[in-house]
């Protein structure tokens, strides 16, 4: 249980994809990246890459999707895992 | 059947694959870049697709349809790339035994489509600019431009 | 537009003919011959119409489309002569700026034009017998058939 | 006003075209025929023609139509009038 909670409160670097689309993209100037991140959630990397490359949307504004599947935003990223976030849709 | 085209979207083989002798009723949905929108002048558009969970999630709506409003088939196309004017962004054909049911059907397909696929559109207007559609913050329409597209007044 | 046509109704010219670039939407109802009709296993049809009204009360029904929602433009094409399982008894097209538009008076107009129209349909069945549809007197469809068509148990 | 009632009671042969369509067609074995007639309304027609050529539709399970516009069974006929009755329908 100890070494547990000291797990969890260590900070482990994963590698994720992540994809951009649309706005992002432009916002962003790439059409996708690897990086390594601590964050402990997909809330909290998409805030980190928001201050980093100044995107304008807000969270509240995106869905999140990990390997084509929509999750929820307090999901834990995983090694490997190919992360989307997406802007308010406009089809048809 | 849904799928993503990068190209024209050619209807025939499409109404083709949905000919049942059961089917009493097809009702057919285009969506057509309009010269306007907003009150701008559009001059061209360009879709851009997050082509996998996006044909998984119109899969589903396709099924829901079936499921929902008892029809025979449905089908679904929509473009990606660059539109002009005239050009056809999305189709939809339902097939049903009694028109009630494909009304119902295609006014729900295209209605969840619209709001639930990953699909962005970048708007071209007569003035230069573009801009994402959809995609400014409530009160910040400044939010949806690119850095190229500060144009728009 | 409307209009009765002896031959197969091609749809592209009738759609070319709508062709607006305020055009958003375009929703496209088929009418077909189906294979069953109440239980009955339909092998051919008849249409038979009095034109001349029913081209003048089609046209009404078309201006109170445009009138009542607002939309760009409709035609409509009905079938007389004989017909066989799957061929298109009935087609109409219109076209507007915005798809909720197109959808409800794509509805109007063919629930009118089943109502309105002066158009009787022959069925023949795969026993053999042959049926006025809708003629017959209420709790008695003796009063429907021709003489030639008591075949139908 | 004597002369108009008396005008009126009298019976006057009118010669009208009547045009048959559907299951009327059928009935009457003809698509059309012009004829001489007393009928003082198109409802009076009818039953008269139903009567002669065993029609099976009711007249309240019609419509009819003068001159290619719908009217009223009550209307009285008129010199030269082209006549339909109209079956239920049923296009689509």
């Amino acid at each position: 249980m100890e070494i547990a909670v000291n797990k969890g409160a260590e900070k482990v670097n994963v590698t994720v994809t992540v994809r951009y689309f649309a706005i992002l993209k432009d916002q962003r100037g790439a059409a996708s990246e690897q990086l390594s991140t601590e964050a402990a959630s997909l809330a909290e990397l998409y805030d980190s890459l928001a201050t980093t490359h100044g995107f304008s949307l807000k969270q509240d504004q995106l869905r999140v999707a990990v390997n084509d599947s929509f999750v929820d935003w307090q999901e834990e990223l995983s090694e490997g895992a190919h992360i989307v976030f997406i802007p308010p849709v406009a089809g048809g | 059947m849904f799928k993503f085209a990068a190209e024209k979207i050619e209807i025939e083989p499409l109404k083709k694959s949905l000919e049942d002798d059961r089917a009493g009723a097809v009702v057919c949905f285009e969506g057509i870049v309009r010269n306007h929108n907003e009150g701008k002048a559009v001059v061209a558009l360009e879709y851009e697709a997050y082509e996998t969970l996006g044909t998984t999630e119109a899969e589903k709506i396709l099924a829901e349809a079936r499921t929902n409003f008892g029809i025979l088939n449905a089908v679904c196309v929509h473009r990606v790339g660059e539109l002009k004017v005239g050009d056809m962004a999305v189709f939809v054909a339902v097939t049903s035994a009694h028109r009630h049911e494909a009304y119902q059907a295609s006014r729900y397909i295209i209605d969840e489509i619209k709001t639930r696929l990953p699909i962005w559109k970048k708007e071209t207007y007569a003035s230069g600019s573009s801009s994402w559609v959809n995609c400014q913050h409530l009160n910040d329409s400044a939010a949806c431009q690119s850095e190229a597209s500060h144009g728009r007044k």
